[in-house]
């Protein structure tokens, strides 16, 4: 077992599958003799050639609504989006397209294509390089969205939602792609698709959290730990389908939930944990179910004073634990 | 049947155009089967068991002629909404498209999920589209490109009206299967009208097929309302694309006899002058007139195919409206691969 | 005061606005002779000429964005979008554009369109004639999502639309186009944006809903009326900015919350509902906060019987109140 | 300076041109200064100061021959984030620029809040955008609508790369705006790529101008390097427009020499031989000489002239530095028009 970054570890997950499918090819912008904006498919041209490495046209439509074609035609297309912020002139086709497929046709069609998006704020890309766009697919039956953040499980992940036969939206935070290491097998494993992992046990206090979060997440617990409070810290990993029911344990032990996220907190990810809790778990409640999230601005601005005002940190997930635990 | 209006056709060049006589036949037999489970798709509606309908009457012989000219079974065919008659010149039997009108669990497109109008066979290589116009474009250009990654011949045909080229996704479309010269075939068919919207208001050039220009293959603009010829420039755009020469966008430019759909109503923005020219250019008798005109159809042979297609639609219906509905459960499932 | 139906409502607001100002012009598919899909601009073709009344191509991120271009440069445009559905390919230019001009050019451009979308399901639409879409744009800081239930509210709440110098989604149920009637004074009268309104008071239960929804909310509610159980119907009407007092000063006199909305259940509107009642109104809840939604499939299915199934209707609300009652 | 490589263009027939010398003088200084501009933000980007630049150089005529051909303070600007010049021309001193770079509060832009490389500034008819590329182009479309309707005769000018015309927005704005023969042009700066995307992979066509064909009005395309020839085309399509002769695809050939921004190095995808051979098109050096050659200017002014740019810009990027960064709590407000 090596380090590798979560960059790395996606790069190898997806090296490991095209080598092992032929099904499998990559198409988007600059991914080519480029390797991709964040170099994702380096050297995968010189690797896998022409005809799997597809540079595409500036055209996030075209870019998806090809890869739905191929999907249904046998491939097993991996589009990339340069950056998640651009995403949403392709959201027709995915939303309308890809995630209806099967269900419109009985059965009869899958839509196997894995929709590749570095996503999140913290590298002071302004307001069009540090979105947030998960809830605008994880409200979307018949889409898988997984937002990894750790270099296992996002090389264990990629893995998994390329060989899915459903359409899934696979989330990299960019701010983890070169920060976050750790240990990741050499050679073939996955990590199953919608299950969630307790990154850390804890009696006191459930932390609910993705992608970069996690990492502020169980910097806070640490915290908390020195201050006595046990903090468990759950990484949902898959967004959807949601894995309720380990959220709903860890609730039903601690009994007071947070949920930790950096979109805007209006109708961000957190609002369906948060009613899933006050629905479900009501009865095991002793405090309310925090959110920790950015603002209602329309996206991040750019200069860095502005941009970490915003978005959560270490200190206000601590804070936000201190209230409950003091409840 | 008096007076000949096609005189230009009397001869079929049977041989020319590579079909044997009952292959013609048989386009002749399927563009009266669209016209006519169309007819009853509308007496069902007015009869308020169906509750939605698009008719292809006025764009048969376009849908026929072109579906004709590929290679059923083997090639991808990407209907829209309108394409009643590609769907049955592809091999879907009438039964299931009255199965599917009225929203029956057998629906073998959808089994009652979709509107009225969404063909979908994956046996038979018609691919299930949405409701949203022109989003199909872009997947049969990615259909075409796995076929020849996988080195296979089989060419896509994807259908949509001149509403449908306005949109992103026809440009996206047929620009990225421009340049990587991908045998499909983009169909348009142009009836002149987007529910109300004219041509005109659409976009500047006469003819969609100019549009093809800025794409760097050939667009080709046919009438419609001649089978025989839509087959043929069919079967070259297929020939030239199975030859790996690329692409081609073909305009057949067709007439819309009823309204866009069944909550249309056309006289509201048609002239009643307009609206009666039209008839004049109707695909299915001028076929007929071509036919009879060549000796390759008698009279008798006429009354004999018009009254099969009857009995079989009469059998259709009977069959399709003893179908029992779904399930109200039914509405779950298929959301995923498993379960 | 004349009964009108919401069709005629908006119609009328809309009418009266474009008398109002020269610079409120409508463009969208059909608007002209045709007088739209639903005729929401019948008659408005030979009223207001074709500069005011575009009759659009099909393509609506064309659609949005022309609007959003007249909109920076002096204009009140009303873009009509035919079906909700068709939206998402205009999605970019909503979010990406509309939504963060102000944002992003520190208040110097403003983007004050009107986008106009029929919604909802019970027509027997199937996968693409049903959808709701609000969340896509309720989670969007910076624009303004309404979705009116009463013609009142409709002709009231266009004209304040048509007026806001920010970009308004405004959603009109299209099962409540013909269905729903009532009192509506002829003349100039508007309804501010951003508050709701209870449309039944009680003391036992808070029921928030919009759209078709609160109609059968209030009839779910005269049926528990006549059980001993007092009902409160609250109909939002903006979905966003959210007139968050009034949902929390409701819940905490009833101390019991029931959310009604037509979109698949899982990160639905109600979710936000949920999470802001399980974390601000925390110790006034007496029972759990419920929700009653469609299921997590990807659009309405078209035959009646399955559709049927899948929507709430008054009974399932009903029932629903009977399980808080209870609690 | 020592051959003179532009002798075809030894008289510069102002008269002829509408130029005052004056003008072109006015040119010459803006594309020194864009230049400058660019060059001294590549020194703060490695400074560590900004974080992130597009720069412009190789596109400085066709960004200022195309601004000085429109009626500054009239007409309209929809920029797109290489457009350095553009901004600079239509009315935006350095300091604006270096204020923006540097992501300051007084960045009259957007406070801070964009990335740098999204020119705005209503008092100059600048238009706010977005880092997506191409949504801006419906957006200048409905700029155009707005200004005909009111009967102004203001004419909006459009920009974007080869690559934003792959997008759906590209086609579906053209489409409309030649529909209603709308006063607008679209610039495209041609550089021929698209980040490490070659023009070949990104369209079969040679000329972007040939796409106007399909939406019915004229493109033309020109030698982005001479910043005379962009002006005249493009006050032709001014003046076209304003006499109500609807819109223009103008499309100007020029080159890339930096990298695409400060986070891409065109080295991984460019041969050597490449980015040598395009040094020898250098806007600026061709306007120096053609100003020289023809007697408009004499090495002393020139010196003066470029003296008075080091020294601008020497004050605007001092004063620049030392103005303040936004507060944390600056990232609030004016997300809706009240608060
Ligand atoms: C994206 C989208 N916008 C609007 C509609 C509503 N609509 C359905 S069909 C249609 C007109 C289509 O015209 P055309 O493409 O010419 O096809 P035709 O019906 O004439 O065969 C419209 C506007 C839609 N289905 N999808
Ligand atoms: C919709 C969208 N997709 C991708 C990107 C990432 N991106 C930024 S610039 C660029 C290339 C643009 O090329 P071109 O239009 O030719 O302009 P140039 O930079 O060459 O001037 C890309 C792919 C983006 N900003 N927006
Ligand atoms: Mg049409
Ligand atoms: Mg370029």
């Amino acid at each position: 077992m090596a380090v590798k970054t979560v960059l790395e570890a996606v790069r190898e997950g997806m090296a490991e599958e095209m080598e092992r499918d032929d099904r499998v090819v990559i198409l988007g912008e600059d991914v080519g003799i480029m390797g991709g904006a964040f170099r994702a498919t380096e050297g995968f041209l010189a690797r896998f050639g022409e005809e799997r490495i597809i540079d595409m046209p500036l055209a996030e439509t075209g870019i998806v609504g090809i890869a739905i074609g191929m999907a249904i035609n046998g491939m097993l297309p991996i589009a990339e989006i340069q950056f998640a912020d651009f995403i949403f002139s392709a959201y027709d086709q995915i939303v309308s397209e890809a995630a209806k497929f099967r269900y419109r046709s009985a059965g009869a069609y899958g839509c196997p294509i894995v929709v590749r998006a570095p996503w999140g704020a913290g590298v002071h890309g302004g307001l069009y390089h540090s979105q947030s766009i998960e809830v605008q697919f994880a409200h979307i039956p018949g889409l898988v969205v997984v937002a990894p953040s750790t270099p296992y499980d996002a090389k264990g992940l990629i893995k998994s939602s390329i060989r899915s036969e459903d359409p899934v939206i696979f989330l990299e935070h960019k701010r983890t792609y070169r920060l976050i290491k750790g240990e990741v097998p050499d050679g073939d494993f996955t990590v199953p698709l919608g299950q969630a992992d307790v990154k850390r046990e804890g009696s006191d206090i459930t932390v609910v959290a993705y992608g970069l979060m996690v990492h502020y997440a169980l910097e806070a617990a640490e915290v908390l730990d020195k201050e006595g409070v046990g903090v468990e810290v759950i990484d949902l990993r898959t967004l959807l389908p949601l894995d309720k029911e380990t959220v709903l344990s860890s609730v039903k032990k601690t009994g007071k939930a947070l949920i930790v996220y950096e979109d805007n907190l209006t109708l961000g990810y957190g609002a369906e944990l948060s009613a899933i809790l006050a629905s479900e778990a009501f009865e095991y409640l002793d405090g309310p179910v925090m959110r920790v999230a950015s603002p209602d601005i329309p996206s991040m601005p750019f200069h860095p004073s502005m941009e970490f005002n915003c978005l959560p940190n270490p200190e206000k997930i601590a804070d936000a634990l201190r209230t409950l635990a003091a409840y | 049947m008096a007076t000949t209006r096609y005189k230009a056709d009397l001869q079929i060049p049977l041989e020319e155009l590579g079909l044997t006589r009952d292959e013609v036949l048989g386009m002749y037999r399927d563009m009266l089967m669209a016209r006519a489970v169309s007819e009853r798709l509308w007496i069902l509606g007015r009869l308020g068991k169906v509750y939605f309908l698009v008719s292809c009457e006025g764009h048969e012989a376009a849908q026929i002629g072109s579906v004709y000219a590929m290679r059923r079974g083997h090639d991808i065919f990407i209907p829209y909404y309108r394409d009643l008659g590609v769907a049955l010149a592809a091999g879907s039997p009438p039964l299931d498209i009255f199965l599917h009108a009225l929203g029956k669990r057998a629906d073998p497109y959808s089994a009652g999920r979709q509107l009225p109008g969404h063909y979908s066979r994956r046996d038979l290589n018609i691919v299930s589209g949405s409701s949203v116009v022109g989003t199909q474009i872009p997947h049969g250009v990615g259909t075409a490109y796995a076929s020849r990654y996988r080195g296979e011949d089989a060419v896509t045909i994807v259908y949509f009206g001149e509403g449908a080229t306005s949109k992103g996704d026809f440009h996206e479309a047929l620009n990225f299967a421009g340049i990587h010269r991908l045998p499909v075939i983009f169909f348009c068919e142009n009836n002149g009208w987007a529910i109300s919207v004219p041509q005109t208001k659409q976009m500047v050039v006469q003819d969609v097929a100019s549009k093809a220009d800025g794409y760097g293959f050939p667009g080709l603009s046919v009438d419609g309302t001649d089978v025989l010829e839509v087959y043929r420039v069919t079967r070259e755009a297929a020939a030239r694309a199975r030859q790996g020469q690329g692409p081609t966008l073909i305009e057949a430019k067709v007439f819309r006899f009823s309204s866009h759909s069944s909550n249309d109503d056309q006289t509201r923005y048609r002239t009643p002058e307009d609206l009666e020219g039209e008839r004049a250019h109707d695909p299915v008798i001028r076929f007929q007139e071509q036919l009879l005109n060549s000796s390759v159809l008698d009279e008798v042979e006429d009354l004999q195919i018009r009254e099969e297609v009857d009995r079989t639609l009469d059998e259709a219906m009977t069959q399709a409206e003893a179908s029992p509905d779904p399930h109200p459960e039914d509405a779950s499932g298929q959301v995923y691969s498993e379960g």
